[in-house]
């Protein structure tokens, strides 16, 4: 069995990992840049080893010190949490060739999926149904017009190396096919070095759902139900809920089985996601597989009890999955909300800094999976996500209350955060209801962030709090200037007990 | 003792009527409030007001005399003007004066590009820096035509929030 | 509907009640004495109010200005929490009176469960299963040696209006019976100003197993499982786990009815518990009903997904329970451990005081439900109990290892607490093979308090840290003496920003 | 600088070799220590030694230059004894002695009960002062025969740790 697992991330996935690490008896090892001393993540790992500049591609994205760290530290395997380093084909081999297991599927399944095009052919073959229209590459611009008349506009053309949205273009007319291919081709070049394009039906509105897959090395493969993940903003998930508001048990019967078909088609070994999108006639089609933990995967955890990391780590080390199909099941209800450090009222703009309080709600039925605290200084670099709040209830309704009450009582000041944002969401009517697809927070967006009916007596509370801190504020200088010898002064000697000093 | 306090462009007199211990009297603007107010932490304060519980923290912003407050999820940014504000305000060390020829980020960041130079003459909306922070990038712009007096970051540089970055004329 | 809520109580108690308010859209309305204003009670609240002195016996006990804030509130209901008026006939009757809820049972069933011979003959009727031995109070000491022979040797002696441990006396051998029996009279008159006792045969090493009912004024009654509750130190739980590693599915069934029919009995509407003495040979005998909220109740709420408090707010409302017995389903195992301020190697010496740090452990499977925050002064007069620390998990094994993991996470400095002493039990042997009965704490005793293995190299981190800290504290006195000017010096301006200042 | 540093009976010598940023280089009894140390907050330390992390609190304990230290589960109690301790010992104004004329609690609480008077002489064992805290009593007892000095709290006062409660010769 695996004694030390290297953790290849930062943040609260680095810190998810070593929780179940910790509760498998397993040593974990942090990795951090200059940028990442005093994250949370180093603090709470067994070991920890400094691998270079804060920017990425010159600390967590150099694999060969990676590798490094785990052979000077002895760790069995290496765990790549999401982003970074966790669906680098090269890694993958890498790993193997120095004989680490790395926690995740091999380099051909990386590479399979990673492609859209191969991924696409593979899903095809496999009886797995993916949106209508090509797996070829465009060419030129008369393959384009014939390709988009066959697939019939609306078309998404769609960089085969793609993701976040880059290398998307949209068509509705016909006018518009020609520069729209070379729009995405354009951005895919410069954005993944690969102008390769291809086109796909455009769905209306679509639901975004992505069922859990796990597979073994004995030729298991279960799924662990759906995500609902369409509360999006520019891609960028917000909101993901388990079980969807949409879904029938017939669909996810039949969507189940298509992922489980999916990860079988490349022999998928660990944890896996197969995202579909959904129409509101409840027609679905194969989008993409990632072959990682997802940033979402704590609802599953919720609902069904499993814990994720522990199956990809016992499946990475050859065992079996713990669980057959048929002993899992759904209870409850939970959703996650990812609170981001920026400011949903200046345009959505990152707000790093120092966090000056941290305080998380707690009680019945709340998870929270991050990584600041009170004094942490959330660095300029990385991701603007600092936590995710899951909560789970009994039903969806109750599940809704219970993140407005999470979200009432969780306290972060200094840098600005969604967290009403977020409340907002929980409020709006279509969310409650249940009836919403990807489309939700641009058809929503100005509810979302107008101010709260109770902002002016709220204001008078601010008016009243600010004057009372100026006067104590005052009051103590006041007091220092009064008073002849220094060392006397009372707010100094709590200062002094206070203070921090940074050796 | 009475104080000018602002939040966003409204301004409110707020006077201190009484304190005892804990309990506070206060007008703000005529109007009476009376409050058992608790001092948590060095910025938590909790508000008993008419039995209502409530609590209010109280961040330093910017600047001397500016705050950030949170209550429940609302965040205002309020400025104390008092007695020495007017005074420094009369003698035209007000801080509206520099603000307008200061462009500066709201957020710590990174300097990606600099696209001005010392004695540039730019005009309305012209981008005269990128910051970027957190993988995303964020223009600063000139909203009237400016000449550049000093251009204070370097490409590359580390900046803190509401750090000049441009000065202009 | 009910609108607004009175917690007659403190702590984390009131808060659990709370959160479930703010989830129903239920306003909250705090008491607090003198010594609870900066309680997160208060804090937390929709609206508070002041009661009186620190002694509960002058502010959470006293009917008449509990009754006073709630009419000055508009409150339409009262939750006592446990403790305190819980379990007060007297205040069940005058809230009625006063036409406000009792979140709780009637006056008649508080009576008849709160006196233990009562309880005893009531459900003997109806044909729920007690310990062996009588009804009667002793009188006089031939009384004492007749009956304690027809029981049978080895005896408990109980006073009937005891709990917590007080007025009872175990008597093995004849020549203690009437010298047992005059010390539990004596006791309980001292106690309870009554000296009724009773006769019980002495089950040896029994296990401690509760089972959570709920009934509500339709004449349902439902059972959500047991608790096993057997890790106590003198009367006081420490640990408590559900399911029971002593249940088996049969067993569950049986004691489930049991419990049905003991709450039956009573017309039971509410939330309460029917507690059994369980022996290794699976006999089992009706100890106690207790008619409130149990400390212990999230690990029922984790296993079961309900949310015991809104079903008690909803039957006192008078409607009926949302679930019937067949909905009902145990899914993982969870534990609970009682954080207590209080020094195991002092002898368990209470420890209040200032909080210098409280960070609670997050991720998977964790629930906290507790009070106290970093810069709070735990007060002197009230339970040394802190914060509960809930974990749930799929299995007995990962429940224990993911528990090992949150307490080891926990931090929280400037009081002593448990928290070490709390994960010796989990490493101990007997705790983890589940073979364990109420004798559990001293039988282990020595293995409980003993020193950590890998003290010595966290000594030398004891001396490293205290000399760095020293050097720190050191430089910032020196800088403070070398500086002319005191308000340039640079901690001086940190402790001006950081200064606490009572206002 | 070399200073002692006293845990329990045990006590060390402790040398600063170097200090670089967050480097330091000490030795503990002649034995060379070398981490990374991060103040964290004002209270908390992150250690990276020997690639080891682990967190280590210090508070300040009941006299100047006593801590108590927190790492992962353990509390370790913990004196420094620099140059000045010593010469303030030498002088006579050591704390060990003071220590075993003053009775006093750990821990706050309430006076329930004072058992002795000013001049009283008592005997090993007997019991002096019983502090209530959290619903439970705490006996206060002389370790050998003594004679009261001072009784220095009434009954129903509320007292701090470490406050002292009797004064014996």
């Amino acid at each position: 069995m695996i004694k030390k697992i290297l953790i290849a991330n930062r943040g609260e996935i680095a810190i998810r990992v070593m929780h179940t690490c910790r509760e498998m008896g397993i040593k974990s090892v942090a990795v951090f840049s200059e940028a990442d001393r005093n994250s949370q993540h180093v603090r709470l790992a067994d070991e920890a080893y400094f691998i270079g500049p804060a920017a990425s591609a010159e600390s967590y994205l150099v694999i060969d010190t990676i590798i490094d760290v785990a052979k000077k530290s002895g760790a069995d395997a290496i765990h790549p949490g999401y982003g970074f380093l966790s669906e680098n084909a090269t890694f993958s081999d890498r790993c193997r060739e120095e004989g680490i297991i790395f926690i995740g599927p091999t380099s051909d399944v990386i590479s399979v999926m990673g492609d859209k095009i191969s991924a696409r052919k593979k899903m095809i073959a496999a009886g797995v149904q993916v949106v209508p229209g090509t797996k070829e590459n465009i060419e030129n611009d008369e393959d384009a017009i014939r390709i988009v008349k066959e697939v019939g506009l609306p078309v998404m053309i769609k960089a085969s190396a793609g993701g976040g949205g880059k290398g998307m273009r949209l068509v509705r007319e016909e006018k518009d096919i020609i520069s729209g291919v070379r729009a995405a081709k354009s951005e895919a070049l410069a954005g993944f070095g690969d102008d390769t394009v291809y086109v796909e039906k455009f769905v209306e509105n679509p639901h975004h759902i992505e069922f859990q897959v796990l597979g073994d090395s004995h030729g298991n493969v279960i799924h662990l139900f759906e995500r609902e993940c369409s509360v999006q903003r520019r891609h960028q998930k917000v909101i993901e809920e388990t079980p969807s508001p949409l879904m029938t048990p017939e669909l996810r019967a039949i969507m189940g089985k298509q992922a489980v078909m999916a990860a079988k088609a490349v022999n998928y070994v660990g944890a896996g996601t197969v995202e579909f999108l959904v129409d509101d006639d409840l027609n679905y089609y194969f989008l993409e597989m990632n072959t990682r933990l997802q940033v979402e995967h704590p609802i599953t955890e919720q609902v069904t009890r499993v814990d994720l990391v522990r199956q990809q780590i016992q499946v990475a080390a050859g065992m079996e999955i713990e669980y057959k199909q048929e002993d899992l099941f759904q209870q409850g209800h939970s959703i996650e909300a990812r609170v981001y450090a920026e400011d949903p009222c200046s345009n959505f703009m990152p707000s790093p800094g120092l966090v000056k309080n941290h305080q998380a709600p707690q009680g019945p039925g709340i998870r929270i999976d991050g990584y600041v605290y009170s004094n942490y200084e959330i660095p300029i670099h990385y991701d603007p996500m600092i936590s995710k709040l899951i909560v789970t209830a009994k039903n969806r309704k109750q599940a809704i209350e219970r993140m407005k009450r999470a979200l009432y009582s969780y306290k972060i000041s200094g840098v600005r955060t969604n967290i009403r944002f977020l409340n907002r969401i929980m409020e709006s009517e279509d969310f409650a209801s249940g009836k919403y697809s990807t489309a939700f927070i641009d058809k929503n967006i100005d509810y979302l962030i107008q101010k709260e009916s109770h902002s002016e007596e709220h204001d008078k509370l601010a008016v009243m709090a600010s004057f009372i801190h100026y006067l104590n504020n005052n009051a103590v200088a006041k007091k220092d200037e009064d008073t002849e010898e220094c060392n006397t002064s009372e707010w100094k000697s709590f200062g002094k007990r206070k203070s921090l000093m940074r050796f | 003792m009475t104080v000018d306090i602002k939040i966003g462009d409204k301004v409110s007199e707020v006077e201190l009527i009484e304190r005892k211990g804990n309990n506070i009297k206060l007008s703000i603007d005529g109007e009476i409030f009376e409050a058992d107010v608790q001092n948590i932490t060095p910025n938590i304060y909790s508000f008993l007001y008419n039995n209502k519980s409530i609590d209010v923290e109280v961040q330093d912003g910017a600047k001397n005399k500016d705050y950030v407050v949170n209550t429940m999820m609302e965040v205002f940014e309020t400025t104390v003007i008092d007695a020495e504000s007017k005074y420094q305000m009369a003698r035209g060390k007000g801080s509206g004066h520099d603000d307008e020829n200061i462009i500066s980020s709201p957020m710590p960041g990174k300097v990606v590009k600099v696209m001005v130079h010392e004695g540039d003459e730019v005009k309305s909306g012209d981008v005269v820096v990128i910051v970027s922070a957190m993988k995303m990038e964020s223009e600063y712009k000139v909203k009237k035509d400016r000449k550049i007096i000093e251009v204070c970051v370097n490409e590359g540089d580390n900046i803190d929030s509401h750090q000049p970055l441009v000065i202009v004329e």
